[in-house]
């Protein structure tokens, strides 16, 4: 049985390394991809304290992290798409009319 | 076994998530976060959630990532073409994310605290279909059905957004 | 109820002026005003002259918070809400020819500051008095925004925000005290006050300076004046005027009523301080008003040093110095009307302010000298003006309080001679500019205005009595309530 | 027989009900009108002053005090001021120099000012004057008299300024304004003083009891009261105002500046003799800037060019002696010599102002010379007043300046001694502006003189009345060594009863002889100089540019103008100036102002902290992030 | 719960009305569907009840947020009619608009994390679309982009957050996370107090306090005008209800350990977004900061720990809700009129038009917390409860920077004031001109008489 402290050091890791995605990145479309590691560093927590609680909350709980990553995936790109087609740029700071 | 089991997924899956960071083509970064995922389906069932692996695996890799490459493609984005950041932006970056993690760890103390009383004889039945589809259905039903107003405002969102106009009309 | 009427009639005839936006505005509005007058006559006719709150209505307002629309009047109430319905009608009669003559809004802001005005003046319930004491300052603001001079938007800004911090500040200071009255909280001024006693020295004199602060800066008192002659300035006439014949009364009433009585201890352990600081403003002051080129912002300065002598008159907590402060506010307050208002006639026929452009004045407007002269030497405080009785009475409190103090305060007289006459005489006497040669003495509106104000300025001069009764019993029972206190501590 | 009280009340009433009537018709009324209603009135006043003093007359000595009250004026918290009058001795003495003279001088403008644009504004002016100073006098309380007081003063800066469109004379009048006022604040803070030490301010209180009241404080307050008589009645170091005064029209030279208001502190310091008797050192001090102003003014008045000046520095060193009377404790002696004083300086000034007349404005005596025979009448009763003031028996001044002399003389030599010489120098410059004027050659401009033609009848005749009350006035206070009775104090003696205190001296009849002759031949004696030096030799004094020496700075008087201007005019205004212009600016409304900026400042900062790129916003956020975790795990908040 | 039913409806209604072409009603339809919610919002009065397995809680104080929600909502549907009408993808907008009202809904009456996670998605995925919704403008796109950046982001802590919350509870219920509190007060692991700071970063950002503000000024300026006003309402609403409902009630006995934090963020929160708003020349982002800064009064009401917290700010809501609508209702139609938000546009308005002026004023003051307007009246109610718990320090920050807030709500009026040609005239469509006269009498009505609002929830 692997403890749970190991779980949650894994996906703090997985998740540190989201967050180090979001903030070393400048192109949109891995910031999405890091956000969504950062997504499912959450879902491992919430299998790995589902599975040590006896609890089937959490797993289900994860289903629905997965239904509004999707969603959130497709709005972004949209989003993205969207930019793209006035910016030609998918670079985040390219962005910066609004300011100050 | 399950332990090392447990380490060798865990290496894959941070590795190949640190590679999606630091790969320079976008295409690459899809293709090491499909690893990453498939190392943390692994670690699903090695916690005896099946269907969450399966599920996991097919809106995940399947769909989700899919997703990315068809966009990435869409916008000919498979180039190395982003701008570098600053090696001072980078390292700070880094020193940011870094000292998170440790924060993180070192603040995720006090598992010996959690109600253990049930545990131990985990019932290796309870991630799967039959189990969870009970709890989805009749705790987690409201969720469920207002999930698809969920998916509903984001798909009438996406196509909103993503269709190209003939006209302008703002 | 005659207390709620003289609070809701402004209104009523203010809102009917802007929504309807009549072409008779400020016939209504002078008409509204009378009638406000004639109901505060009423009410002076049945007061009864005791010290008690007479013609109080008080109905619950915010129960759940302990809020209640508590209004009264008393003598000193009743002093201020007459120099209110009584300089009203003179400060809209005054812009009768001006250049606001046909603008209803005008007249609605200045109906809306009126109700505002009585409303401080006969509040009882601390959070009622802090809602009036707020919306006074809206039309005001308005009034100097849209009508006033030059750099205006900048100066009553600035005015605004500086009056405005020390209401926040009175705002707080009232909470501290709301919050330690017994049982459910209340806003009531009785159990503000004895929520007030109920302190230590120590968060009394904290209560003190919260209240203080924002009284001083209405005033305003040296050093928290400096929003004053910008403001004063700028303003059009009739703003100016009810800043400085009314407004600035809201501070000293505030100190009357919410001041003294609240926070014994803390007006016992600085109110030395408060009073240096009025004596220092009368000096500084007046000093500053000999330099000042613009005749506005001499009275402005004025103003302020006149101020000073009356707050610290009245701090010194004694009857007479009250007395001769509430005295010196009704005075003061018509003086200031007659001295902006003929500023405002110099400076529509000569296109300028400026005393050193000016000269010569007397040869083709002797009326207008004259009414000037008069105004002047109420404001200098020559005996039989009614500039005197109150700082006679004043100087007297102040010499009683501290010998020194009151010689210091004493120097008003000298150095408000220096000033007024200097401006006098380089406005009105020699010969006469450019600027001056053709204008015209006082017209018929103009006498209107301004003979009643010379009258009544010879009148409270002469016969100041009734004023001084009105009042006498209220300020008595006021001081017996802090003199009481202060004695059982001891 | 009408009641006195209603007589008493109408002598007040009837200038004001002229200065009303005219005053409110200003434009409307004719010369004529004005004039007369003017006159009628104060006639009419002089008329009740008198019934109202001879009742006093007939009243036993003891009883001479008639009080009335009118209303309350000022009426709260434990203060009480009416409007009433006090009627005994002093006052009506004053009332019969006020009114009378007040009538005369009124007569003589008629004439004087006949062809003024301003002509029924002066004389509104004139009746008010009048009006505030029976008010001043007749008060019977400290409030009433400050009123009277401060009037005086706004009807003697009118008048100063009566020709408005000159800056200097309205610069003058302003000067005596102000220079006035630092007087009155005295004078207020002294009568604020007698409220909170006797809890009163009417003087049938205060005088019941003063010496309840400690000597310190009756020190304070006697002093601070004389230093509203300094302001008013021109003592060092405030007497600068009143050479300057003479801006005005003479007329009010003659009743403002000379007879009437400038002798309000001598009578007020008189009315507190009761006060003053209890605190010796005032009297000291009192001397002292008697003995000063005294000898000052009139070396000043030595070399001044024109004939108002010279006249004005008399007053100031006529009233220095006054108060030298007042200070050795000689009350009486003080009241008479203003009477005295009060007739033969009006004169003095109304043939000053016959001669300005006559030439048409010029007031230089260097350009005078010669009118003895154009202007007869105006020289014959110009005589008679330099005679009275020079001391000349049996002349007016004789009288009243001798019982000074002689008291001074008992009490210390040295007194005598420094007023003497006082005396002898108003000998001196007399005589020369009575010799300069009058004789030697005509110096004024040919066609002024062609067409000179002496006072008209309205003038002449207040000439002549004053002249005659300078020859005679001086018997109503005959001194016993001369045969007299001391009527004058006699009857002013309930007033000054209870100031017993002091010790009057008193000179043997033998020394009193020998001093008189003393004087009278060193008067003489001076007399010779000048009339060797500007008659037999005609001398006619330099222009200002060729003065020298001592005569520069006298002529320059002393340049204590100058003086004030360095010490309190220069650095009040730089005061201000830095005031408004540094202190004001840049001090405190810039810490206001800064305040502001400090908060626009720090937002054109801290704007820039929203860069617009989203990298840097998260990294914010994840440093906020980091910062929240740290923060709670080290201080342990979230801890077991 | 009807209501929220009834709001859900009416989304799929007016996707629906886009197939079956029924455009031209919708609007109404829309507006009188809003009604009949409020009616059915109002039926559930006073009682309390859990639905679907205690996944939703109807208490009063979700039903008193449900109905401003859908009040207001109703409002900003009156008062935006051009926004949708003619406009492409009109019955998109609408329904997105409703979905973000059902979002709402649900972040104020969640009775289990997975609804107040699925709520705040379906708020937020349909604001990054509205956001966007203007597509060829640069502004609305980096709107779009940079709300969805960072609040997706966010969303991962606020989920980490939860998680961490679940592990070390066991539930995902309100109730039982609070009973599981009370019953282990002594022994909760670490990470348990990890996971609330996660979810306090997670609100704080949807909520838009500093540090996590950074979004706001730049979604606000960007969006079209009239989503600003839905976002500064509607959304503000929601979100400040749910961070009340998490750290108010869910977390109410471990408050201590977030208090600190939260005091901290409201002093920055005072000074940064007040003192920022002072130098902005475009009145939209200054409204922005403004919303920020009125965040950080709400939260030093919460912290406050009143009794009547709850009625506070309820009142709060309410009133910035009602003058924040007017003042962007006019913004909208001066944008409409010349194209631009900036404070030159607003220039001689009161020439222009009177009557906005008037109402726009009396807006800002309120804003401004200026007596007798309703916004005075919750400043009032805050002040009074932070200085009851004595947080003396807090309040002076407070009235420093309301102060503050005077400057920059002036500016607008003083412009509005200057003269400016008169041709220039600014109209407004009858229904504005009523829905704008009624929020206007509402803003004053409230500042007079507070009473019934104040007590509603107590």
């Amino acid at each position: 049985m692997v403890p749970i402290e190991y779980y949650l050091w894994l996906s703090a890791t997985l998740f540190s390394i989201g967050v180090l995605g979001v903030l070393y990145r400048r192109n949109a479309i891995v910031i999405f991809m890091c956000i969504e590691l950062m997504l499912n560093a959450v879902n491992l927590v919430m299998v790995a304290f589902s599975n040590y609680l006896n609890d089937p909350a959490g797993q289900v709980f994860v289903f629905f992290i997965m239904a509004v990553a999707a969603a959130e995936v497709a709005v972004g790109l949209a989003i993205l798409v969207m930019t793209f087609r006035n910016t030609k740029s998918t670079d985040i700071n390219m962005l910066n009319r609004l300011k100050w | 076994m399950i332990t090392n089991l447990f380490y060798f997924l865990s290496f894959v899956a941070v590795l190949s998530a640190l590679m999606v960071v630091f790969s320079r083509n976008p295409v690459y970064s899809v293709l090491y976060l499909i690893i990453t995922f498939f190392a943390i389906a692994g670690h699903y069932v090695l916690m005896q959630a099946e269907f969450l692996a399966v599920v996991h695996v097919i809106v995940y890799a399947g769909a989700i990532m899919v997703l990315f490459l068809y966009v990435i493609m869409l916008l000919n984005l498979n180039r190395e073409s982003e701008p570098h950041k600053s090696n001072i932006l980078k390292f700070a970056a880094a020193i940011c994310s870094g000292l998170l993690l440790v924060v993180l760890v070192g603040s995720l103390r006090g598992t010996e605290l959690l109600k253990h009383s049930e545990a131990g004889e985990v019932s290796s039945t309870m991630g799967g279909v039959k189990n969870l589809g009970k709890v989805l259905f009749t705790d987690f039903l409201f969720p469920f059905e207002i999930a698809s107003v969920l998916l509903l405002a984001a798909m009438v969102g996406v196509v909103m957004l993503a269709k190209a106009e003939k006209k302008t009309n703002l | 109820m005659i207390t709620l009427f003289l609070i809701l009639w402004p209104v009523v005839v203010s809102l009917t002026i802007f929504i309807f936006r009549p072409k008779i505005s400020k016939q209504i509005a002078l008409l509204a005003s009378l009638v406000e007058f004639i109901l505060s006559l009423v009410v002076i006719f049945q007061f009864d002259g005791s010290g008690a709150a007479a013609f109080s209505m008080n109905i619950p307002w915010i129960a759940s918070l302990g809020i209640n629309f508590h209004i009264a009047i008393d003598g000193i109430s009743l002093l201020l809400v007459l120099l209110t319905t009584g300089l009203m009608p003179f400060i809209i009669l005054s812009s009768f020819n001006g250049p606001r003559q046909n603008s209803p809004n005008f007249y609605a802001l200045i109906l809306m500051m009126q109700m505002a005005l009585i409303g401080v003046f006969t509040a009882l319930d601390g959070f009622l008095f802090y809602v009036f004491w707020e919306m006074a300052l809206i039309p005001i603001y308005f009034i100097c925004l849209i009508w006033g001079g030059e750099n205006k938007s900048r100066i009553t800004l600035k005015f605004f925000i500086y009056t405005l911090a020390g209401s926040l500040l009175m705002l707080v200071a009232l909470l501290i005290l709301y919050y330690k009255t017994p049982g459910q909280h209340s806003f009531d001024i009785q159990a503000l006050y004895a929520a007030g006693r109920s302190l230590g020295a120590a968060e009394q004199g904290l209560v003190f300076w919260g209240l203080f602060l924002a009284f001083a800066i209405k005033m305003p008192i040296f050093p928290f004046h400096t929003w004053q002659p910008d403001t004063y300035t700028v303003a059009p006439v009739e703003g100016t005027m009810l800043l400085s014949g009314i407004m600035l009364k809201m501070g000293f009433y505030g100190v009357i009523r919410w001041l003294i009585p609240m926070v014994p201890l803390g007006v016992t352990d600085w109110g030395f301080v408060a009073v240096l600081l009025s004596v220092v403003g009368i000096v500084y002051a007046s000093a500053l008003a000999i330099y000042q080129q613009d005749f506005k912002r001499l009275i402005a300065y004025a103003s302020i040093a006149h101020v000073g002598l009356m707050s610290a008159g009245l701090l010194t907590l004694n009857k007479i110095g009250m007395q001769g402060a509430l005295i010196q506010m009704i005075s003061h307050g018509i003086l200031a009307f007659a001295l902006f208002y003929i500023c405002e006639i110099i400076s529509v026929r000569t296109n300028t302010r400026v005393i050193a452009s000016l000269g010569g004045l007397r040869t083709n407007a002797p009326i207008l000298t004259t009414v000037l002269m008069i105004a002047i030497l109420g404001t200098v405080a020559l005996p039989l003006t009614s500039g005197f009785v109150g700082e006679f009475l004043l100087l007297n409190s102040l010499f009683q309080y501290n010998f020194i103090i009151g010689a210091t305060g004493g120097l008003t007289i000298i150095l408000g001679a220096v000033y007024c006459l200097r401006a006098f005489q380089y406005m009105m006497l020699g010969k006469n500019t450019t600027t001056t040669t053709s204008i015209s003495d006082l017209t018929g509106n103009e006498k209107i205005v301004l003979y009643p104000i010379v009258i009544l300025i010879f009148v409270i001069g002469i016969h100041p009595d009734p004023l001084l009764k009105i009042s006498e019993a209220a300020v008595g029972d006021l001081l017996e309530l802090y003199v009481n206190f202060s004695a059982k501590t001891k | 027989m009408v009641n006195i009280n209603v007589l008493i009340t109408l002598i007040p009433l009837l200038p004001l009900l002229g200065f009303l009537i005219i005053a409110l018709n200003v434009h409307k009324i004719s010369h004529k009108k004005s004039s007369y209603l003017a006159c009628g009135t104060i006639l009419f006043s002089f008329i009740l002053s008198i019934t109202v003093f001879t009742h006093l007359l007939s009243l036993p000595a003891d009883q001479r005090v008639l009080s009335i009250t009118l209303v309350s004026w000022i009426q709260t918290s434990g203060f009480s001021a009416d409007i009433a009058f006090l009627i005994d001795p002093l006052s009506s003495i004053m009332l019969l120099i006020i009114t009378g003279v007040g009538f005369l001088i009124h007569v003589y403008s008629i004439g004087y000012m006949h062809d003024d644009a301003g002509y029924s504004r002066f004389f509104s002016y004139l009746n008010l004057f009048v009006f505030f100073m029976l008010l001043l006098v007749m008060g019977a309380n400290y409030l009433l008299m400050f009123v009277g007081w401060e009037g005086v003063g706004l009807c003697s800066y009118l008048l100063i300024g009566f020709w408005f469109k000159n800056h200097d004379y309205n610069k003058a009048a302003n000067k005596a304004f102000i220079m006035n006022r630092i007087g009155d604040l005295g004078l207020l803070l002294g009568v604020i003083l007698i409220f909170i030490n006797f809890g009163s301010i009417d003087y049938q209180t205060v005088f019941t009891n003063p010496s309840e009241v400690e000597v310190t404080t009756l020190t304070w307050i006697t002093v601070l009261l004389f230093i509203g008589a300094m302001g008013k009645s021109a003592q060092i170091p405030l007497y600068t105002w009143l050479p300057d005064a003479m801006a005005g029209p003479t007329p009010v030279s003659a009743l403002i500046h000379a007879a009437t208001m400038v002798t309000a502190g001598v009578y007020m310091v008189a009315r507190n003799n009761v006060l003053y008797a209890l605190s010796p050192f005032t009297l000291q001090l009192i001397l002292i800037t008697g003995l000063a102003t005294a000898l000052f003014a009139a070396t000043i008045a030595l070399v001044q060019n024109d004939i108002k000046k010279v006249l004005a520095y008399s007053t100031v060193s006529q009233l220095g002696l006054m108060f030298v009377a007042l200070g050795l404790g000689a009350f009486s002696s003080g009241i008479f010599h203003m009477a005295t004083h009060a007739f033969f300086k009006a004169l003095l000034f109304l043939g000053a102002g016959s001669v300005i007349h006559a030439l048409r404005g010029e007031q230089d005596i260097r350009k005078m010379g010669g009118l003895k025979k154009l202007l007869p009448v105006t020289y014959i009763t110009f005589f008679v007043a330099v005679l009275a003031i020079s001391g000349i028996p049996p002349f007016a001044g004789f009288f009243s300046k001798d019982e000074i002399l002689a008291h001074a003389f008992a009490y210390n030599p040295f007194v005598w001694g420094v007023a003497l010489i006082a005396s002898l120098l108003t000998v001196f410059y007399m005589f020369r502006l009575f010799y300069l004027t009058f004789y030697g050659t005509a110096r004024d401009e040919k066609q002024t003189m062609d067409h000179i033609h002496d006072a008209p009848k309205s003038m002449a005749i207040p000439l002549i009345v004053l002249a005659v009350l300078s020859i005679t006035g001086g018997f109503m206070n005959t001194p016993e060594v001369l045969l007299g009775s001391s009527w004058l104090q006699k009857f002013l003696s309930p007033v000054f009863a209870s100031a017993s205190g002091i010790e009057i001296h008193h000179l043997s009849h033998t020394t009193e002889y020998v001093l008189m002759a003393l004087v009278v031949a060193l008067t003489l004696v001076v007399i010779g100089i000048v009339y060797v030096q500007y008659v037999k030799k005609g001398h006619v004094p330099a222009g200002e540019g060729r003065l020298t020496g001592i005569q520069k700075v006298l002529y320059h008087k002393y340049y204590i103008d100058e003086f004030y201007d360095i010490i309190i005019v220069k650095p009040l205004f730089w005061i201000s100036k830095t005031g408004d212009t540094i202190v004001e600016a840049l001090a405190i409304d810039g810490i206001v102002n800064s305040m502001g900026r400090l908060v626009t400042g720090s937002s054109n900062v801290l704007r820039k902290l929203q860069t617009g790129s989203i990298g840097f916003y998260i990294f914010i956020m994840v440093i906020g992030i980091i910062m929240i975790l740290t923060l709670t795990t080290l201080t342990g908040v979230a801890g077991q | 719960m009807n209501a929220l039913l009834i709001v859900c409806g009416l989304g799929f209604i007016s996707l629906v009305a886009e197939i079956i072409n029924l455009k031209k009603g919708l609007h109404i339809a829309i507006v009188l569907g809003l009604v009949v919610a409020v009616a059915a919002v109002i039926g559930d009065w006073n009682t309390s009840a859990t639905f679907f397995n205690n996944m939703l809680i109807f208490d009063p104080f979700s039903v008193a947020f449900t109905c401003l929600i859908i009040v207001v909502g109703i409002f900003w549907f009156c008062l935006t009619s051009p926004f949708f009408i003619g406009e492409s993808h009109q019955t998109d907008r609408t329904a997105l608009i409703i979905f973000t009202m059902v979002g709402g809904i649900m972040m104020v009456s969640f009775h289990n994390m997975a609804i107040l996670f699925l709520g705040i998605e379906i708020l937020s995925i349909s604001l990054y679309v509205l956001a966007g919704s203007h597509k060829e403008s640069f502004f609305s796109n980096e709107a779009a982009f940079k709300y969805f950046i960072m609040g997706s982001f966010a969303t991962g802590f606020l989920l980490m957050g939860i998680a961490l919350v679940y592990g070390a509870t066991g539930s995902f219920d309100t109730s039982e996370i609070t009973m599981h509190i009370e019953g282990h007060k002594a022994g909760l692991p670490g990470f348990f107090y990890v996971g609330i700071l996660l979810m306090l970063v997670g609100l704080a950002f949807k909520i838009s306090v500093v540090p996590f503000h950074f979004w706001a000024p730049d979604v606000y300026a960007g969006s079209p005008t009239m989503i600003t006003a839905f976002m500064s309402t509607v959304v503000k609403i929601a979100a400040v209800g749910a961070f009340y409902k998490i750290f108010g009630l869910c977390f109410f006995s471990v408050q201590m350990s977030v208090l600190p934090i939260i005091q901290g963020i409201i002093i920055l929160t005072l000074l940064v977004a007040n003192i920022i708003a002072v130098y902005q020349n475009n009145v939209k982002r200054m409204l922005a900061y403004s919303s920020i800064a009125h965040v950080g009064y709400m939260l030093l009401g919460f912290i406050s720990g009143s009794v009547k917290f709850e009625g506070i700010l309820f009142f709060y809501l309410a009133s910035y809700a009602t003058t924040s609508l007017i003042a962007f209702g006019i913004l909208y139609a001066i944008e409409n009129a010349k194209g631009s938000t900036s404070i030159d546009a607003v220039k001689g308005l009161y020439n222009q038009n009177p009557f906005a002026a008037t109402c726009m004023t009396i807006a800002l003051l309120s804003l401004a917390g200026i007596p007798p307007f309703a916004g005075f009246f919750s400043k009032y109610l805050i002040f009074g409860s932070a200085i009851e718990a004595d947080h003396i320090m807090l309040v002076i920050v407070a009235v420093v920077t309301s102060l503050v807030g005077v400057y920059y709500y002036f500016k607008p009026i003083i412009y509005m004031f200057s003269p400016a040609q008169a041709s220039d005239k600014l109209y407004l469509s009858a229904v504005q001109k009523a829905f704008l006269g009624m929020l206007t009498a509402a803003a004053l009505l409230l500042g007079l008489l507070p009473e019934w609002i104040i007590t509603i929830l107590s």
